[in-house]
This record gives structure tokens, C-alpha cells and sequence, in this order.
């Protein structure tokens, strides 16, 4: 009962003012028969001993060391700057809800809007939205905006799609009765071309090329980015993709299990009242000072209620808080620093492991920044052998994909020195 | 107080973070990728130094207001105290460092966690199972239309139609249309309730599901729920259960007995994870015996001792988003759980409701109340007796603003002009209320007095009302192309 | 270089400003003689290799559990609600200088002034200060409060006073010429008798007795105390001291190795102006609005110079903040309850060891309330045995007291539950 | 916005905090310790529930100005940025967790972290030894004066005189005096460096110790410090070192170098342990080989690959406090030395001078200044210019206020008439410097055209101008018995 505040005496003076004799008053409407003597649960704890509990089911979790950790297939350990956890731990950002009212509400506001101008230069495109829940819903959200913009009825999903960004896909698509197609190609039925980049094996694809096949076809090219990449990578914008979606808990987010992470949307000009969810733009008062408000709230649920473009309300602000605060610490500079320190190790790691007898590039002709395939005799024992010496090795995507058995791949990042690298080969070759 | 934007405080070469080098001996990107695939210019990223970048989001934060300084009565949205040690364990690194692609082996701790977190709330909502898969009320009420969908398709029977109450939350048929359904508008009687007649008369087998919540969105208990829950089922739909509101009965009374066979909870709301000014929430769904074979994949199951997850459910209506939910609330939540225990959560639930009962006792006479009382953990007022000074809800919440409130939420429900819907919650102290009273009474006497004052609040904020008619003017102009600025970022004059 | 924030253009550019070609020219004060060409310490880090450095020296130490951890002797592992952190990690608080400019310092004032008037109801005497730096610096003040008040040249310390306490006390005795001598008597010469409840063993004293003889002779009486403790015990202002000073450590600070902490100090009405360090006081402004201000400051070394009632500047604020909040959240009730908690748990605990043969209570017609001696046979070699099974066992005391050869303290608080009490007991007896 | 006090907040039996359970078979206190060792009235502590308690301290740190909001311009005082690091450093459990008296070989990495501490504060200032035991800069004089105190007498020499300048700071003629010395005051000349013609006049066998600060108060260095130093020496004395303005000069010259025998250094100042609103800060003492056997102990040392503590000193003047220091802030210092290294030690204290020479002239024409430049990283002004229409430097700090900076340094050093310190360290930018002259501009002109609004200032703050004169009045009658109120603390209306 740690959060309460009443005494019993304001209790009883609170139900003498609205006068009644007592709680069940209160209550009438809810029929007797439904009402339950008590929830079924323990006694609250103090503040202690929850913690106890609490610690104890953290240490029943095995927490890999950073550098040790090159498993990736969309969630990365990468050097996360204190100033993040500072800023996203101010009560002042944490315990608001979303800025129904502005005057009270610009720390939220600016920030939601800094982040919409960080993710639009990221992506060299014209306009970015306040935050989606993850990179699966991202693109599955994309992928309504061109079935809604083209009226088109299928979506092409090109490569190496992060497995679960496809299930999530097709259940978007599956209510409303779009058709998901894995493919190379797109037709006049074909609302938009999904492409991940780099996809889900780690590998390049030509997305210039992708985009302007779609862009023949009359559909969309979406690209479904890696934030960091994209300090290397031609961005969405500058190869004529219509709309960039994705993951950003490389931006600042701990791997946390899963989540929260947070998914960002980015889109051309003539897309932007197709966008999901919130959007903050500039306003001025009467004064003519500069703030910043909810807008173009006419796309929304509240709103728009069953044709809004989405039912997103509660999205991930603080996550894109997190995000925000981690490109403005790190400038594009500091993304491009740390991704190619990735690349560089990876393609070092690739070259290592690729030696190993029995050991080889998965699609050696393929490109990658930094995650690569490899094919391995015994994925699993492997795996196991190397987690007993605390490493998180590769991940097994056959789990996924029949033709990839014995395919790991793994992960470099700024946080996996070398001294890690010769760890892991040393506990490979052992 | 006001602050730039870190653009405009970005400067060229402005001291930046020392990185780590890469240490092994490998080529540049740039010497191995093809041209292409390379950007050409560098994103346009502010440039500042740290301690100019802390300076700027302590500058911002400090121009919020938040439930940590101020009472936050948002009804509809429960915001309730957030526990600091809740922070605490969520950011415990035997959490926040596990990768979901660990081996199931090495997250018992987590596993476990999601396990008791599914019992808890099982418990208090009185369903079968829960699945805690969806990141947020939304998509939660999303995740069980489409279980609802599939249950009703495994049985042959191709049903069109949801209903809903005028009442509801714009997510409620937002979505039910992502879902492929028709949405068809239940009214509410005179009395705030859903009006049996109408809904009988809607009720047909097109007819997949009723979204309702209780107490609805006035505050008031839904007292003929059972009723309605039998003529729901006897037409073979389903009845929905969206759980924003589940603060107001908490061990005293359960949405599964009420005859709801699928149930949302908010755990933003009802279970202290903080809001995030937008998110990241959580939104559970818990759902009766019939739909249990189409919950999102995958459930964690014990077997052996050990827990699993359960990717293998042939029925399953699949994922709903990545991973397994947003595990960094669930850990919040949970540890809310475990220090309220049964018994506190239902003191919680009582609390609530006498604080929102006092406080409408308190402001009757000075605003209208929709609807006669008692209410539940929330009521809906009224600034429609203002009207003849002018004067409207958006006043009143201005108004209180400029008073170091933050405002009701305002204009919803949709059923009540002007309405103002006031959310105290059970972590507000009586002398906390008595000032939002004083503060109303002193509001509904300047609009008598002076209206043209409370037009211009608020003042002594960081900004004054703003334009927000002019803002979306002026994006139209822009994707017209008769503007250059994009209002909804910023952009260096060039 | 982490913390820099000059572009070198804006370097130039203020250089111009100034008028000058280079740095040089504004150092031209120094001798060349005395300029050195660099710091001859290694090169800055990056914050993730810089932290990875921290924590390897943070995992080179031993943490004992809090529950297991049984050695007081000043320094107590207590439970620290989590809400005393979420304050003090305010940058509001923790990022403010000493409150000069009241009205942009109501925040650190009103926290003081509630921290004195925490610290008067919890000793029961008139006023209180702003904090000092520790329990042993607080004592040893209070004895120069009663050296300038009386005139007296020595001071009376009366059974086992901490002894890094004494050794203090002592250095800044000798500075003015006071003369600390262990007795059970005053006499005329005597400015203070200094006495602890419970003493450095855990040991009640007789202290209303020992404040009655301390004014007998004309002496004030100094009551060292530990302020868990007055949730039960008798407050100095009950029995008639003068004086009370403690360590606060206890009210929410970590052990942190030793510091911070915060020592508290509070005196009778008539000894004000005797006080060392910060005063806050209430003010109000034109309009009539209460606020706080530093005040009394005539007493202090920036105005006084070396006439001040001691040097003190900089005190230990954030650390009374932490008490602060600590004690608000405890309330009176929860502060009784700790305290008995640790009572009940050190007696039960006292009973079972004192049953194991061999060893005995140190003191057994002695009272104690959570912290108690024990004389055991080879207390080292147990010590080490406990400390081999993860138990921070009692404090060896003979270490500063010849006469107490063997002799341990053992300490309970709301920490060590019922089950820790019995893995101590089992690991004693294998 | 304002915040009552906890204590007015407060109500009896509101819900407070769970606690454990003894859980033990064991008797109460009361039935067995006697009775007039037991209190016998409750302390009269407020009763909050957590939700009030945490929304009353965020209301009180929103009313603070802080480094990590405003600009902080305090002089002397070094308000440089807090890096955020440094406080997840000192939050480790593995350091926070440690007790003092755990045996050594089970701490060797905060016994190391002390060690590597002490070895690079020794190459900062250039001496042979450091103790890191005293808790402030306070401290840290008064444990240098005892150690030369001690050297003296070890030699059979007993000199009774400490010479201070008269810019010094307070604290260094109270340490001298709580060390039994006379304090001799020693006069600045024109230029504002210490008069070598009064040091020689003041200087005799009874002088123990000169005091100093170099760049002293006013900003300016020393420029003849090697011929104070042989002055110093030539007579037995030793030279003091103030090491409250050791920002100015790391890695560009060495106190241990101009002479200075014994150096404190505030690590709450030039290291960036935050200053807590006052504390806790942490003043380690450096000393050359001479003084070395008269360190407090513990020192640590390496002994046989081991580090230890070396209690065993038999010349040392023993403990100044308990422990071995400050130990938390050690942790903050070391990180913060090791983030920066030598290059970035270096590089702050060249921007430090940059930005007060840079302030310093863009001031120039609006303020006096005390003396001719250059500066070192700190500059005197006055308010003296100001004084025809009525205008004092509080006045300027508080317009200073109300244009959301913080005040410099005011009537400090006493040497200068309405001096106002300015240091604006190497953290602020270069935009900051040029929003406070501006700031300052439009203070000077006010001051001309509406010096009375000037005299009112600080407007929007959370109070305006306080009574301090009738706070003191109030308390003087209090303390005379003409008053019940106590004014120190709160007191309940009887
Ligand atoms: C009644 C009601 N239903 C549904 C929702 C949607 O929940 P969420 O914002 O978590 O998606 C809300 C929240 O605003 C609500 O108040
Ligand atoms: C010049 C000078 N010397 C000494 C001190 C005293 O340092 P502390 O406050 O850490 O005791 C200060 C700090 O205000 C100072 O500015």
C-alpha cells in the first residue's frame, strides 16, 4: 500500500462532505452480485522487500558483457552516453502525458520536434513523425500509408526482412485485406516495395536500384533504415524512397528484453497526411513568441476516429527523447565515427572467422557494414560452447529461414574492442 | 524561460565526444562500398558540446509541467503517482541488458517476471490468460479485435461490424476499422449509459464485438452491464473490454465476471508506468478460455520447472509488433504490483473513487456536472453554463494552467458539450483537491468578472496560447508548395 | 577532453576580440620560467573507455550483501528508500552552489531550514545548523562552541566516544590550546563533558546522570547521538544537554567507503551565536511572501574572518538533503519502527551468540539497543571465516582498545533479516 | 510558484511508509531499557505519503538556479559543468557499498582508485604527497597549517604568525586562527599583487606560514611569486598555497614550482564534484617532501604489490576527520581526470582564461574593472561607476537574476568597492558570454534610466528582495526571550 496518501480521518471527512455514510454509498451502481470481497493477490510489501524480489528475478538473468555480445538481428549493445539516462530520468519528461496542452507542455513539444527534424536529415527526407512503437510497426504503418495513398492492394517485400517486421506486416495488412508478397518485383497492383537496409542478414542491397524499379511500377519504395548506417549510407532521400521506416534503439535504448525501443517514420512532402500518429509543428502566441503544438491532428483517432490513418495515441516519446539526445550528443560526426568502427571490426571479425577451417562467408559476394553472415558446422554447439565462456555469439537465423542453415550472424560495434575479437576467436579455436 | 532549438545553437567544429578508434586493422567504408551505396552529404545534425547539450534538455524539461510538480487531473488517462523505485528495477541491469535472442535459459529472471506479471493481472481483471505483447492501449485494443476476428472465423462465421459506444475513445474505432471492421455507433441514454434499446437494435450476426468500457468514459458505472452482456452474447458477438478505466474497481469487481471475454489494461495508466509525455506504455490484453488459442505468439509457458516461450501456437493471429512488449514497463508494473499487493490495489481503486466524488462534490454549483452522481474514479463537468460570458472549456483549462494546474482533458467525451473530465485519482491528497476547487471557483468568478482576462490565460508560461490555426495554414502552404518552411521541422535559413 | 565546449574558430574569434594573437599573450603574467610544456598525465578517454576503467576499480572491491553485513562501528547499512536518491539526483540541487542570491535559491534554503527544524524536534533542543561535515567534526565543534562559550580550556570525554571521533576532537583541541582528557568528571577547569548514546560498543550510558554532573561543575554537556536512535531513546533536549552532535549517515547516506556523510549539530537558545557554519533562517519580501535566507552569518569566517566561530564553508548540504528526505519518509512511526526492528533483531541475535560456546557478552550488565560488544575467542580467525562465507562479520574493537582483546561488535538493523541472523548463526558453528 | 514546508504540509496518520517486520522473538525497548533513558514526547516529524514527499522536493528544486539551467558566474567558485558520468561513476555499488572498515585486501580498487588519485593531483600541482582525507577547502588550510605547525615544532621552532593578504579569502585567516596562529594581514599593492614591501615588513622568525592564492582573488597572477617564495623562505616560513583558483593554470605552470610548500585543491571546484547547494566537496592537500611525515593518517601505500593503510605515521598530526575522505567524490574527481587526461586538463584551463579574457573586454566600457588586464580565469569588476544613480552591485546581481543568469561573486574580495566576480569557467560558450554581456548592457542602462525598477529587482522569481536586516532583528529577539518565534526553524502555532 506504499502509494497512497489519505488518512482515515480525511477519508471519513471526504465521505461526510459529499454525504455519504460510507464507501458502498459510492458504489451502488455496481450491481451486488458482481462485487468481490478482495483480489486475490498478496499483501503488499515494503519498499525493501520488494526490492528484494526484485533483484532476485534480475539475477536470475544472465547478462552477457557488452563486448562479449555479438549477437544482433535488430537489437544492439552500442556505447550509450550518460547524458541519455540524464535527461530521459527527469520526472519533468518522464511524468507527463503527451502535450494535450501546450503552454504547459514545450519541453515536450520541442524536443518531439527536434526529433522530427533529426530523423528527416537522417533520412534526407522532407518530413518524420513524433515516434512509432518499434521498426516492426514502423513498417507496417508505412506500408498502410501507400496502400491508403495509391489504393493499390499488395506489398512487395524485397530480401532480407527482418523476420518479425514481416509477421508484423502481414498482420497489419492481413485486417485490412492487403496482400503481402515476398518477391523481386513490383506490378500495377503493387502499392509499395519494402526493402531493409542493410537487411536483416547485415548484407547491402542496391536500393537505388529497388526504388526505382517500384517507382516504374507506380508503387512506393519503402526502406526500412539502420539509423547508425545511415552516417555511411545513402539515406533514404537522397536515392528518391518514398518513405523511410525503422528501429532507433541503436540511438541511446538498451537492448531491455525487447523494448521499449522506439520506431520512426520519415516521408516525402505529398505523404505527410498520410503519416500515423503525432506530429508537432512551430506556432507563435500573440506575442509572437515561437512554441510548438500538436498538428494536423485531423489524420488522427481522436479526431478522425475510424478513418483516422492509424489508432496509434500513446506512442514512444521518451524513447525518441533518447534518441535525440543521443544524435545531438553525437553529432553526424560521432554516428560516423562509430559506425565505422563497426565496420571496420566486423569486416576484421569476417576475415578471422572465415579462416577458421570449416567456416565461410555466407554470401561472400554480398557487401556489409556490420553484421555479416557466416556459415558454421554446428550453429547451436557452437553457440553453446561460446556462451559458457560468456560470449553471446552469433545469432542462428535458420530459425528463420529453411535455406540458412548453420548461418550465424554476427555484430561489431565501438563496443566490442579488439582485445574482444580475440577473445572470441580464441574461444572459437579452444 | 524560453531555449533555442539545438540547431540553432549548433556550431561548426563546437568541442564534440571523444569516440573509440577501431583498434584492428581493416579498410575504410569508403574505400570497399561502391559509390551508390555511400551518402553524399553528411545529415544535417546539430553540433554541440555536452555540457551545452545538458544544459538544453534541463532548460526544456524545466518548461514542463508533469505529475511530479504539479496535479495532472487528465480524466481518461488515470495519472497517477510513479513510483521512483519502479525506475529503479526497470533500470537494474539484469533487465535492461538482456537481448531478446538470448537463450530461453539464461532470462528465468525475466520470464518469470512476464509469468507472475500475466497471474497478477489475470487476477485483477478475472480473465484466462494475458498477453503482454502490446506496446500500448491501442494497439492492445487492435490485438484483441483481431483475436475476436479469428475466433470467429475458425467458426465459419464471417462477422462485418463492431459496435461502439458514442462515448468511446477515438481508438476504440480507429481500431476496429485497422481490422477490416465496420464501425457502427451504439448511443448513450439520458443517463450516460449505453442505451440497451439502440444497442439491441444494432445487434445482429454481422455483429463481431461490443467495445465498451466501465466505468465509461462519463465515469459511470455501466449498471446494466449484465444485461447487456447477455443480449451481446446471445447474438453470438463478443464483448470488448477497454480497460483505460480499470482504476475505478480494482478488488471490487472484475471485467471478466461483467461478461467481458477480451480486456485491455493500460499499465501507463492503472499500473504507474510513467507516461514518457507520449509513451512507451504498455497494453495487455487478457482474454477468456475461447480466445485463448489466438493470443499473439509467443506465451510464456512453464514446462519441466523451467519457463519457455511458446512460439508454437497454430492459431495464433501472430505478432502484433517485435519482441515480447514492451518488457521495461512490464518490470515497472510489476514491481507496482508486488509493493500495493491485493490489498492495496484495492484501496488504490477506493481511494480513487472518493477523491473523484469529493472533488465533484466540490466543484458542483461552480461547473455543470453531464450527469448526476455518484461517479466513479472520474466525472465529466461541464463549462456550458459559461457559455453566456463567452467562456469555454479551453478557458477553464487555461485558466487553470496559469493557476500551476495542468487542465482536465477537455472535449472529450465527445457526448458532452464543453466538457471537462476531471481524473483526481487515489494519489492526490484532499488538500491538493481543495485547491483545484478554489482554483475552479476563482476561474468561474473571472469569467464573470472579466472574461477577456481569462481569454488571454495563460499567463507566466513560457508561451501564451498559441496559433494553432495559423500552424496548420501554414503547412498546407508548404505542401502546396507555396512555402519553403516546413513548420513541422526546422530548416537553416538558407 | 570530454568537457570543452569552444570550437577553435570561436577560440580565434575571441582571441580578436580581445586584442591579443595568442594564448601566450594572456599569460604573460607567469615567468616563462615557471610555464611547462605539458601534464605529464596520460592522455583523456572516451566516456566508454573511461567508464570501463571505473568500473574495472569498482569490481576490484568486495560487496557484501546488506543483509549480511553485521560491522557497524559508526557506519550502518540501513534501508535507503529510493526516493532519497530521486532528490538528491536532482541537478537542481546537486548542480547549486552555497545559496547566496536567495530568491534564485529558495529551493536549497526551504531544504535547509527544514533539515534544522528536522534535526531540533529529533534532538528536542532549540535550533539546529545547516550541516556539518561529519559526526566527528560535529562533536569536536560543539567542543569549541563550549570552550568559547565558557572560557574553559578542557574538555572531559566520558566512556568509549568513537575513536576516530576522539582523535579529531582532539587535533582541533590542540590547535587552541584545549586539553582533552578521558575522565567520569568535571571540575571547574572543564568547558564540555562529551559522552555518546549509545557509545562507540553499542552501550547505553547513563546520560540525564552524566548531564547533571557536567552542570554541577559549571561544564555544558555534549551528547554525541545517533539519531535512529532518538526515535526511542531519550533526545538530549529531554535530560537537559547543551549540545547534541551526531553522524548522520544513517538517515539515507550510503557508507560509501567512509564519506560523504553529514554531521548535524544543535545547541540550546542561549549558544546561537556559538554555532559554526550555515544558518538559514525564514525572511519575507516587499510583498509580504515568506522565503529563506542565510542569515546570522556575522558568526562566520567570510565576515568574521579569523574571529569567526570556526572556518567552515563549504558543509556537506546534499548529504542533509538526503537526511531530509530520509526522515520525511520515515516519519516519527517509521523511525520507531527501524529502530526496533534493530533492537529486537540485535537481542535476539545477542542471546544465540552469546550460547555458542566460548563466547560471552562483553558487557553484560550493560544495555544496548542495535549494536552490542561480544568477547569471543580468536575474534580475527572468526572474522575471516565469516568473511569466506560472504558475511561481513562484527567490528573488531581491540584494534583502538587495549582492555577489549577479543572483543566484537556486532550490529542489526532492518537489513539483516530473520534469516541472515541464522546464516551468521550456522556459519559461526561450521 | 511556491511550496509550503513539509511541516505545514503534514497530517496526522497520513498514509506513510511500509516497513519490514522483526520477524524474531524479542522484547520490546520499552519493557526493558528504563525508563528515563526513553523519550518521552514523539519528535515532531512531518507525516507525508511518498506521492506528496517526492511532488514537494521536485516544487523545491524547481525554485534553484543551477549550473545545469543557468549560467553560474560565481566567481571563485568554479561552477563548471557537472559531467553526469561522474555521478553514475560514484553511484557503482561496488564503491557506494563499501564499508570504511572493511579489511584492505577486500577494497584494493577504491584503494587504488585513492592512489592513482593522489598521483595525479601530485603532477597537477607539482608536489611530492597528497592526503586526500579533508572534506573541504576549509579543511584542507587547516590541515596544512597544522602540518606546518608541525614541522616547525618538530624542528623546536615555535612560530606563532600566519600572514594572509588582505584579498584573501575568509576562510584562510579562520583556519589560521583555529590553529592557534595570529593572523597578520599582508597589503595588496596597486597593481593588485601582494605588496613585496609589506611582506618584507611583516615577515619575521615568528611567521610560520604565508597564505596565498595564485591567480589571487582578483583573478590576477602573481607575478613576482618566485620572490615572495625566497622572501618566504629565507626567514623559516613556509608557503601556503590556496588552491580555490587552481582552474587557471593546469598544465601551463606548478604551484610546486613557484615555491608553494602545501597546496589544497578543491575538487568541488577545479575536478567537478558538484557543489551540492553547499557541500559536500572534498579539499585533498598536496605537500613537498619536507612536510610529508606530518600527513594525516592513513596514507595509502603499496606494499608488496598490495595497496594498504598506513596507520603507523608516527609524525602525523593525526585525523582532521573520520575515514579516509570524502571517498564519493574522490570517485567523481578520478573519472572526471581520467575522461579529461592531461591534454584536456590542460585545455580547460587555457579555455577558462580565454573565456575571462574574453567576458572580461566585452564588460569593459559597461563596468569598471579592478585592474588592468589580462586576467587569469577570473576578473574583478565593480559597481563602482554605477554608484551616481544609486546603484550597488546587489542591485546588479539581482537584474542578473531576473534575466535568468545567476549573480556573480559580489562584495568579494573586500579590497575592491562593489566588486562583482566574475569566472565563467571553460564550460560556458562563447553565446552564453555574449547573452550575459548583453544582459549586463541593459542592466547599465536601467540603472541610468530607471534605477528604481533596478532597486526592485529580481521580478518573476519566486520571491522578490528579502528582509534579511528584520530576519536577523527576529532572531535577536528570540534569542533575548522578547519572542516565541524561533525564525532557525518551524515551529507549530500553539
Ligand atoms: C478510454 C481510452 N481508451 C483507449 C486509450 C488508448 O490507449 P493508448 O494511448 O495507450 O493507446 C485511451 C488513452 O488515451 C483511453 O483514454
Ligand atoms: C579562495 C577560496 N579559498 C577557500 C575557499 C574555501 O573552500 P571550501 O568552501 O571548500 O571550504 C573558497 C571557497 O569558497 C575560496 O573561494
Amino acid at each position: 500500500m506504499a502509494y497512497l496518501v489519505h488518512s482515515p480521518e480525511e477519508r471519513a471527512a471526504m465521505l461526510a462532505a459529499i454525504g455519504v455514510a460510507s464507501m458502498d454509498d459510492l458504489l451502488i451502481d455496481i450491481p451486488p452480485s458482481l462485487r468481490i470481497p478482495a483480489l486475490e493477490l498478496p499483501s503488499g510489501l515494503s519498499e525493501f522487500e520488494t526490492m528484494a524480489q526484485i533483484n532476485a528475478l534480475a539475477a536470475r538473468n544472465r547478462v552477457f558483457a557488452d563486448r562479449l555480445t555479438f549477437r544482433g538481428g535488430g537489437v544492439y549493445r552500442r556505447f550509450i552516453p550518460a547524458a541519455v539516462a540524464a535527461v530521459t530520468s527527469k520526472p519533468e519528461f518522464y511524468t507527463a502525458y503527451t502535450p494535450y496542452q501546450p503552454e504547459a507542455s514545450q519541453g515536450t513539444l520541442q524536443s518531439i520536434f527536434e526529433f522530427q527534424t533529426l530523423i528527416a536529415e537522417l533520412t534526407a527526407l522532407d518530413v518524420a513523425n513524433a515516434s512509432m512503437y518499434d521498426g516492426a510497426t514502423a513498417v507496417a504503418e508505412a506500408a498502410m500509408m501507400a496502400h491508403i495513398h495509391t489504393g493499390r492492394n499488395e506489398v512487395v517485400v524485397v530480401g532480407y526482412l527482418h523476420p518479425e517486421y514481416m509477421e508484423v506486416l502481414r498482420a497489419f495488412s492481413d485486417g485490412r485485406g492487403i496482400k503481402v508478397r515476398k518477391g523481386t518485383e513490383a506490378n500495377s497492383k503493387t502499392a509499395a516495395v519494402v526493402f531493409q537496409q542493410p537487411d536483416f542478414l547485415g548484407l547491402l542491397v542496391d536500393a537505388p536500384g529497388l526504388t526505382e524499379s517500384a517507382h516504374r511500377a507506380g508503387a512506393l519504395a519503402i526502406a526500412c533504415v539502420d539509423p547508425i548506417s545511415l552516417a555511411i549510407l545513402a539515406p533514404p532521400g537522397e536515392y528518391g524512397a518514398d518513405i523511410a521506416a525503422g528501429e532507433g534503439q541503436q540511438l541511446g535504448l538498451s537492448p531491455n528484453y525487447g523494448g521499449p525501443h522506439v520506431g520512426f517514420i520519415a516521408c516525402r512532402k505529398d505523404l505527410v497526411r498520410r503519416l500515423p500518429g503525432r506530429l508537432v509543428g512551430a506556432a507563435h502566441d500573440a506575442a509572437g513568441r515561437r512554441g510548438f503544438v500538436l498538428t494536423l491532428t485531423a489524420r488522427e483517432q481522436h479526431i478522425r476516429r475510424e478513418r483516422a490513418t492509424s489508432n496509434i495515441c500513446t506512442n514512444h516519446s521518451l524513447c525518441a527523447l533518447a534518441a535525440s539526445v543521443y544524435m545531438t550528443y553525437m553529432g553526424a560526426d560521432g554516428m560516423r565515427q562509430v559506425a565505422e568502427v563497426g565496420f571496420k571490426r566486423a569486416h576484421a571479425l569476417a576475415d578471422r572467422l572465415a579462416a577458421i577451417p570449416g567456416w565461410e562467408r555466407a554470401f561472400p559476394e554480398r557487401q556489409f557494414l556490420n553484421e555479416f553472415p557466416i556459415r558454421v558446422p554446428k550453429g547451436p554447439a557452437v553457440l553453446r560452447k561460446l556462451a559458457r565462456k560468456g560470449i553471446l555469439g552469433g545469432l542462428d537465423v535458420h530459425r528463420w529461414f529453411r535455406e540458412l542453415k548453420g548461418v550465424l550472424t554476427f555484430t561489431c560495434t565501438e563496443v566490442n574492442d579488439a582485445r574482444a575479437l580475440d577473445e572470441l576467436v580464441e574461444a572459437l579455436g579452444s | 524561460m524560453t531555449e533555442p532549438l539545438s540547431f540553432e545553437k549548433s556550431r561548426p567544429n563546437a568541442h564534440g565526444p571523444r569516440l573509440p578508434d577501431a583498434d584492428v586493422d581493416a579498410p575504410d567504408p569508403t574505400a570497399i562500398l561502391p559509390r551508390e551505396l555511400l551518402r553524399a552529404r553528411p545529415p544535417g545534425l546539430p553540433r554541440l558540446s555536452e555540457p551545452e547539450i545538458m544544459r538544453h534538455y534541463s532548460r526544456l524539461a524545466s518548461l514542463n509541467y508533469s505529475i511530479s510538480e504539479q496535479f495532472y487531473p487528465l480524466g481518461s488517462c488515470t495519472m497517477k503517482y510513479n513510483p521512483v523505485v519502479n525506475e529503479i528495477a526497470a533500470a537494474l541491469p539484469g533487465f535492461t541488458d538482456l537481448h531478446p535472442y538470448q537463450g530461453e535459459d539464461t532470462v528465468q529472471g525475466a520470464l518469470s517476471l512476464m509469468w507472475r506479471l500475466e497471474q497478477a493481472l489475470c487476477a485483477v481483471v478475472g480473465v484466462d490468460r494475458v498477453t503482454l505483447q502490446p506496446a500500448a492501449g491501442a494497439q492492445g485494443e487492435w490485438t484483441a479485435l483481431r483475436m475476436i476476428q479469428a475466433y470467429h472465423r475458425s467458426r465459419g462465421d464471417a462477422r462485418t461490424q463492431v459496435l461502439v459506444p458514442d462515448s468511446a475513445h477515438g481508438t476504440n474505432p480507429a481500431s476496429a476499422a485497422l481490422s477490416g471492421f465496420e464501425v457502427v455507433e451504439v448511443k448513450s441514454g439520458p443517463d450516460g449509459r449505453i442505451s440497451l434499446a439502440d444497442l439491441d437494435a444494432k445487434l445482429s450476426p454481422k455483429v463481431a464485438a461490443l467495445m465498451m468500457t466501465n466505468p465509461n468514459t462519463l465515469g459511470l458505472f455501466e449498471n446494466e452491464i449484465l444485461d447487456v452482456a447477455e443480449l451481446v452474447h446471445a447474438t453470438g458477438a463478443m464483448l470488448y473490454y477497454d480497460g483505460a478505466n480499470l482504476n475505478a474497481f480494482m478488488g471490487i469487481c472484475r471485467p471478466g465476471d461483467m461478461g467481458f471475454d477480451a480486456v485491455h489494461m493500460n499499465l501507463h495508466k492503472t499500473f504507474t508506468t510513467p507516461h514518457g509525455g507520449g509513451g512507451p506504455g504498455a497494453g495487455p490484453v487478457g482474454v477468456k478460455a475461447d480466445l485463448v488459442p489466438f493470443l499473439p505468439a509467443p506465451t510464456v509457458e512453464r514446462m519441466n520447472g523451467q519457463l519457455k516461450l511458446d512460439f508454437k501456437r497454430p492459431q495464433s493471429i501472430g505478432r502484433v509488433r517485435s519482441f515480447y512488449g514492451n518488457f521495461g514497463m512490464l518490470v515497472r508494473a510489476y514491481t507496482y504490483i508486488v509493493a500495493m499487493g491485493g490489498d492495496g490495489l484495492k484501496q488504490a481503486s477506493l481511494d480513487a473513487v472518493l477523491s473523484a466524488n469529493y472533488l465533484r462534490h466540490e466543484l458542483e454549483g461552480l461547473l455543470e456536472m453531464s450527469h448526476g452522481g455518484p461517479c466513479m474514479h472520474e466525472f465529466v463537468a461541464s463549462a456550458h453554463n459559461l457559455a453566456g460570458d463567452g467562456i469555454k472549456a479551453l478557458d477553464v483549462a487555461k485558466g487553470l494552467l496559469e493557476r500551476d494546474f495542468y487542465a482536465p482533458t477537455i472535449y472529450f467525451p465527445l457526448v458532452v458539450p464543453e466538457a471537462i473530465m476531471v481524473e483526481p485519482t487515489e494519489t492526490e491528497s484532499k488538500g491538493t483537491m481543495d485547491a483545484f476547487a478554489t482554483a475552479i471557483k476563482e476561474i468561474v468568478q473571472q469569467a464573470r468578472e472579466s472574461p477577456a482576462a481569462l481569454h488571454e490565460a495563460p499567463h507566466g508560461l513560457p508561451v501564451g496560447r498559441l496559433d494553432e490555426v495559423a500552424t496548420a495554414r501554414q503547412i498546407n502552404a508548404y505542401l502546396q508548395g507555396q512555402s519553403e518552411d516546413p513548420v513541422l521541422r526546422w530548416k537553416p535559413t538558407p
